[in-house]
């Protein structure tokens, strides 16, 4: 059946949702391109940012997936064990995205950047900001995934989709990162 | 020069394009043999689109003077011509083609939609980004290749959905996906392009004017460059999103109107529950 | 294409919580037709607030120069009442009959998420109330319900209005997005046995597509509001044109979402309209191929028309030009819907309930907001009416002609499945007659109000003879609209009490709502028939012509040729 | 006061093309609801219920009607699109020719909250809600925002085009022959939106230029001693603070006063400008425009009629 692409409630669910917000996440991206090189005050602003350091930390998220895919796997398998420990090291990862985002904006507070400073750090903390906000909610939604687990979830068929819906947003926050990574530091800063 | 003048002498009889073509026409009429006068029409108008974008006017018009005509052309070569074509192919051809186990494996992975989307979508992109565009106005090489690149990602992306075997096409909903996530492509990069600063796309701003069609074009239809390259992003940007959004509709006009079969059993006369 | 059974504690767990009553039963509820009825009754008491302050602006306008409301308090009121209608009663009462009648229609027992579902509501119901705790504040938004920018920023709105109005607007927008995902998966995946998405009754499918066009267009509302927090509170830079942002950015952001808005706010009335029509006059649905793709047609070219709200900023004529032809397009499919909608009527037995009158008027006051849309395609009329009265007439003849009047015709049809009683016929036509006839009055003079040069959101106007007349017209048109308000209100009371008893099936309905008790049970179903074609309950009643039979027939002789 | 408004008149060539298209457009949308209305009504006196026994005959559709009625409006449609953009040339030439020559404006519109600030660049100097041009001459207007998004719209004079803050708009301006046309912002932008109208004069060549040398001139130093105290007033109070009169003041947050007294409206169209209406709108601006921001200086009695009798001097 046509509208069937995705056999499960919760799988279509979190599909139609994270395409609205790759929408959302789409006009933050525009602004900043839109208003890249039109911003008043500090002459090339994107010299603050420190792609080589971000892109560290990208890549753990960017592992983190990697990971959460493993223990989707392992939960298919039915093998509890696995699928703790691989969610465990998804949220070590994420935590540690989340963690070099923060000592990223502590050294451009530092150097006095904020969102006021000029329009190049209001829509670079804005999109950046969204997205560690993203990722937040997601560690939030792997600890109830993982507490899920510890009780037992995971058995029957529909919690192995429900897992794997959820996963989605895993996976969608991380793809957005790959965009905002190399539009903001790559492309931004060259 | 009016715009007559330029309608009659702006034709660049390229022997690689006439020859191109030629050929595409000899290989259909002899491989495909062309029974039914729809398909071979269709095919006709697709090599002749492909002409047009090639000699004519257009082709002038966009290598030097007007970058919202090279979109034209552009346009033309990716959302034109491959439908045609392919819509002239008939279901007997690529039936005995595909019976070739080799050209199966490559209608196999080329047609791939995911593939195809992406090859389609990042050879469009890439080929606008202002550095690979001027590099292939600078040298004809480089064009030709621009060119078939188009030609040949366009006609993967159509394949999935023009499929001369309808059983091989993409199912509904795949489709509508497959169509509104290329169109949003589109759209973005029209967008970018209708608000990127003026010098991106540098050769049009002070055009070289070997066919003194410039004050033609500056003075008689009032195109400055900032309007052109306007219009040209938002050629890409609204009618070219309007095709891709008519061939969703059309794709789910013809889904609704077929009608779908039943099986003929008695209609049981299931107790409602009246209470 | 699965029937997902209910399993048997599930059912038990319904049959509980149906029991529950008074207030907790309502609050914690997750029955999607308890949930439609909040949202439906939410939305009606937002209607009437809504309605209030509508009638105080047009009081304050029955004579020049009048003294009624201060400036600032008008400038708020219209604010809100543009807010209000449209985030807070249109949107919603939408929302409201596609719960409440989407599972019924397709043979579920629920949506697919009924939490979410009962979330999406108590969100929206949460930041309506916020809304409105902005008036307490001391300070409502006044800026506009799009709030352009630099108006609505800092330092030209530096009261907390517009932070109410933004906040608002994402909590809304969260409720209703929640609302979406769900009928999309609920569609999706519930649909009984039989039931293609071909098979969809039309209200079914527009409610589908509508909540694709909601997916696609809130993300840029909620942008466009997080933006505008962001210069509000943090100081930033987005639209402030002297940090070198554009204050034009914000209008193409807001206006991505505020053109598939209008959209989304129209869409399902047709599907109800394309529901009660061919019940009505008691024939099939006119080309429902046409109908449900001009719909899909529509829904795309939401997204590709918003500049036409901007071609008085100076963007260039290719620009203006090329949104203007895309604009025109979009009036081709709409306009076909009322070929069809009128198609259907020809040829039938019209029987005319006051649900079929307000569905008749629907079409008349439809088709002349669909007409006057037009002309805001042809640019240079554009450039004089736009942000006039005319603009004002316009998209109240499409909200209120429209999706009003729809809505309407909508209650009077399912009132009687939803609470077991019927709508009072004789008061239902004094309500018609007397909507009609104030709304006309109301707007139809706008439209010259418009073209003779009145700007809109002017809380007076000088003393020019014309103006005078005409804006006096319309304040009383508004009061005898404001009358047949009450009226409904009445009925509304009257009947859910002492209304004729309605029955299981008071239209020969020939959707699956109508092979149900009135009220539905909490389950819904005990059984439900065998669907073959959109109209499962038509085949039921006429096992000699049943519509799949000769769908069959047709298919067949397709393939035999 | 009586202004013509409305947008089908035409008293410039600009206007012409618009108003045209206006009417062409007007009569086929009637004709096309005149049409649906008769076709519904014929709908519905011919088919009630009850003119034939049973369900009437259950017709699916017909592709090819449905057909003519999606090709027939698109090509009307297609038909109306080239109208306006024929319209559209009309009525709002291009103003940078294509090869790239910007002319400079004849005129600089700036909307603030609440009133109009015209510029005359060429001929130096300033004036408020109060535009004079020459008939039959096509003038290069732009239009500017101060603060917030405002719009400058005189319907019978042509289009309406947005006020905004860094982004000035250019368009073509003029008025076929002498006359007072009112016109007003059309844009939200505030609590006194309502008061910030426009009154366009357009003179014959010879007055317009009078207009100008009397604009370019500094108005006579007041002679009468009350007039003389009303000027010191103005001076010591903080009137020009946001006030300018060449030769006194600089203040560019309120209207230029160096003229004041030759308009016709005071507070940008909400009182006709006479010695009594300038005293009452000083001694009370809330009372008339409340939420624009002109303070009330809370002058004296004498004080203030001084400022009056001073203020009347500057024509």
């Amino acid at each position: 059946m046509a509208l069937n692409l995705f056999s499960n409630k919760s799988k279509i669910l979190m599909s139609a949702f994270v395409g609205s917000d790759a929408v959302f996440f789409a006009f933050l991206i525009t602004s900043f391109v839109f208003y890249h090189g039109s911003s008043k005050g500090r002459p090339n602003p994107w010299r603050d940012l420190d792609p080589a350091t971000t892109g560290m930390y990208s890549v753990a998220l960017w592992a983190s997936s990697g990971t959460m895919w493993l223990s989707e796997q392992a939960l298919r398998r039915k093998n509890p064990r696995r699928v703790r420990r691989w969610l465990e090291l998804t949220f070590v990862l994420g935590a540690l995205f989340i963690l070099g985002q923060c000592l990223e904006f502590k050294g451009l507070f530092s150097k006095s950047i904020y969102p006021r400073t000029d329009l190049f750090a209001t829509t670079f903390f804005t999109t950046t900001g969204f997205h560690g906000l993203h990722v937040l909610i997601g560690l939030v939604m792997l600890l109830i995934l993982r507490g899920l687990i510890a009780g037992g979830f995971g058995r029957e068929d529909y919690q192995i989709e429900g897992y794997e819906a959820a996963a989605y947003y895993w996976h969608f926050v991380d793809i957005v990162w790959v965009a905002i990574f190399f539009i903001l530091y790559i492309w931004g800063t060259r | 020069m009016t715009t007559g003048g330029l309608i009659l002498t702006g034709w660049d009889w390229e022997p690689s394009v006439l020859i191109g073509c030629g050929v595409l026409v000899f290989l259909y009429w002899r491989l495909v043999r062309p029974r039914r006068r729809r398909e071979f029409a269709l095919f006709i108008a697709g090599d002749l689109v492909l002409l047009l974008a090639l000699v004519s006017p257009i082709d002038s018009l966009a290598d030097e003077y007007l970058f919202s005509v090279h979109m034209v052309q552009h346009l033309l070569l990716v959302l034109a011509v491959p439908p045609l074509l392919i819509a002239g192919l008939s279901r007997e051809f690529v039936e005995g083609l595909l019976r070739g186990p080799r050209l199966a494996r490559i209608e196999q992975v080329c047609a791939r939609p995911l593939l195809a989307w992406v090859a389609a979508g990042a050879g469009f992109v890439f080929w606008h980004t202002p550095l690979f565009y001027n590099a292939a106005l600078a040298h004809e090489g480089v064009h030709i290749v621009e060119h078939l690149t188009f030609l040949i990602t366009a006609t993967m992306y159509w394949w999935p959905l023009l499929h001369p075997m309808e059983e091989s096409r993409l199912s509904v909903g795949k489709a509508v996906v497959y169509l509104f996530s290329a169109s949003m492509l589109n759209t973005v990069l029209g967008i970018w392009i209708t608000f990127a600063p003026l010098g991106s796309y540098p050769a049009y701003i002070q055009p070289k004017d070997t066919l003194g069609a410039l004050s033609l074009i500056r003075d008689a239809w009032g195109i400055s460059a900032r309007t052109d390259q306007q219009l040209g992003g938002l050629l890409m940007w609204v009618p070219a999103g309007l095709v891709y959004f008519s061939a969703i509709v059309a794709i789910v006009a013809r889904w609704q109107s077929e009608a779908e079969f039943c099986e003929v059993i008695e209609p049981q006369t299931g107790e409602r529950n009246g209470r | 294409m699965s029937e997902v059974r209910v399993a048997l504690p599930t059912i038990r767990k319904l049959e509980e919580i149906g029991k529950r009553t008074g207030i907790f039963g309502w609050v914690s509820s997750v029955d999607h037709k308890q949930v439609g009825i909040l949202y439906i009754l939410t939305a009606l008491g937002w209607f009437c607030i809504g309605g209030i302050e509508a009638a105080l602006m047009r009081t304050q306008l029955i004579v020049p120069e009048n003294r009624f409301l201060e400036p600032y308090t008008y400038n708020e009121i219209f604010t809100m009442h543009g807010t209000t209608m449209i985030f807070l009663v249109i949107v919603p009462v939408l929302l409201g009959f596609s719960v409440y009648m989407v599972p019924l229609m397709i043979g579920a027992r629920d949506v697919a998420f009924p939490r979410l579902n009962a979330f999406g509501y108590w969100i929206y119901s949460f930041g309506a109330l916020l809304l409105y705790f902005s008036f307490f504040a001391h300070d409502a938004p006044a800026a506009g319900w799009f709030a352009y920018t630099p108006l609505s920023e800092k330092p030209y709105s530096n009261l907390q209005g517009m932070d109410f109005w933004a906040i608002c607007l994402v909590i809304i927008g969260i409720g209703t997005t929640a609302t979406a995902l769900n009928i999309i998966a609920t569609v999706a995946t519930l649909r009984v046995k039989g039931m293609s998405i071909r098979h969809l009754p039309l209200f079914v499918w527009m409610t589908l597509v509508n909540s694709f066009v909601i997916l696609g267009a809130m993300p840029a509302l909620n942008a466009a509001c997080i933006m505008l927090l962001v210069d509000r509170q943090l100081y930033g830079h987005f639209f402030n044109a002297n940090g070198g942002g554009s204050p034009v950015f914000y209008q193409h952001v807001f206006w991505n979402f505020g053109h598939p808005e209008v959209y989304l706010m129209i869409i399902p009335a047709w599907g109800m309209i394309s529901e009660l029509i061919p019940v009505f006059s008691r024939k099939v649905i006119y080309g429902y191929a046409v109908v449900a793709t001009s719909t899909v047609a529509i829904a795309l070219l939401s997204f590709s028309v918003w500049a036409h709200h901007m071609f008085a900023v100076g963007l260039g004529h290719t620009l203006d030009s090329i949104f203007a032809a895309a604009s025109m397009l979009i009036a081709v499919p709409t306009g076909v819907k009322i070929f069809n909608w009128i198609a259907t009527m020809w040829g039938g037995s019209i029987r005319f309930t006051t649900s079929m009158w307000f569905a008749i008027g629907f079409l008349l006051m439809f088709t002349i907001g669909g007409l006057s849309g037009v002309t805001f395609a042809v640019v240079p009329i554009d450039w004089q009416v736009t942000d006039t009265y005319y603009v004002v007439a316009h998209f109240h003849y499409v909200l209120f002609g429209g999706t009003a009047l729809a809505v309407l015709a909508g209650a009077y049809y399912w009132f009687p499945k939803i609470t077991g009683r019927m709508l009072s016929e004789p008061l239902g036509k004094w309500h018609f007659w007397l909507t009609l006839l104030g709304f006309n009055l109301t707007f139809m003079v706008q439209h010259s109000l418009g073209i003779l040069g009145m700007p809109r959101r002017v809380y007076t106007y000088p003393n020019i003879p014309e103006w005078n007349e005409l804006n006096l017209i319309s304040t009383i048109g508004t009061y005898i609209l404001g009358i047949s308000v009450l009226i409904f209100l009445w009925n509304i009371i009257y009947s859910a009490r002492r209304g004729k008893i309605a029955g299981n099936d008071p239209w020969d309905g020939w959707t699956l709502e109508w092979a149900t008790t009135s009220p539905p049970p909490v389950h819904n179903f005990d059984d439900v028939p065998p669907v073959k074609s959109a109209r499962p309950l038509w085949d039921l009643k006429h096992p000699e012509d049943p519509d799949w039979l000769r769908k069959s027939k047709k298919a067949r002789a397709k393939k035999g040729r | 006061m009586r202004q013509v408004t409305s947008a089908l008149e035409s008293h410039s060539p600009l206007q012409h093309g618009i108003l045209h298209v206006t009417i062409v457009t007007l009569v086929i949308m009637f004709l096309i609801m005149v049409l649906v209305f008769v076709l519904l009504v014929a709908a519905s006196l011919r088919y009630r219920q009850g003119r034939r026994p049973g369900e009437p005959d259950q017709n699916f559709g017909n592709t090819k009607l449905e057909l003519a009625w999606t090709a027939l409006p698109l090509l009307l449609l297609v038909c109306l699109f080239i109208l306006t953009v024929i319209a559209m040339r009309e009525s709002d030439p291009p103003v940078a020719s294509a090869s790239g020559a910007d002319p400079p404006p004849d005129i600089v519109a700036v909307g603030h909250q609440f009133w109009w600030e015209f510029r005359y660049p060429a001929e130096g100097f300033v004036t408020a809600n109060e535009m004079h041009i020459p008939a039959g001459r096509r003038l290069l207007l732009r239009i500017e925002g101060f603060d917030v998004i405002h719009d400058f719209w005189v319907p019978v004079l042509g289009r309406k085009m947005d006020a905004i803050p860094g982004q000035p708009n250019e368009m073509f301006f003029e008025a076929s022959e002498p006359g007072e046309y009112g016109g007003t912002c059309a844009e939200f932008c505030g609590a006194e939106h309502a008061w910030m109208r426009i009154l366009v004069i357009a003179q014959a060549e010879n007055d317009f230029q009078l207009w100008i040398r009397q604009q370019q001139s500094l108005p006579p130093a007041p002679s009468e001693p009350e007039a003389e105290r009303g000027a010191q007033i103005f001076r010591t109070t903080s009137c020009g603070v946001c006030h300018a009169v060449n030769g006194v003041s600089s203040g560019r947050l309120g209207p230029d006063l160096t003229h004041v007294a030759s308009r016709q409206t005071l507070a940008a169209g909400r009182l006709v400008n006479n010695p009594v209406n300038l005293e009452a709108w000083i001694a009370d601006p809330d009372k008339y425009k409340p939420g624009s921001f002109m303070p009330n200086a809370a002058l004296s009695e004498p004080d203030l009629s001084a400022l009056v009798r001073y203020l009347e001097t500057l024509r």
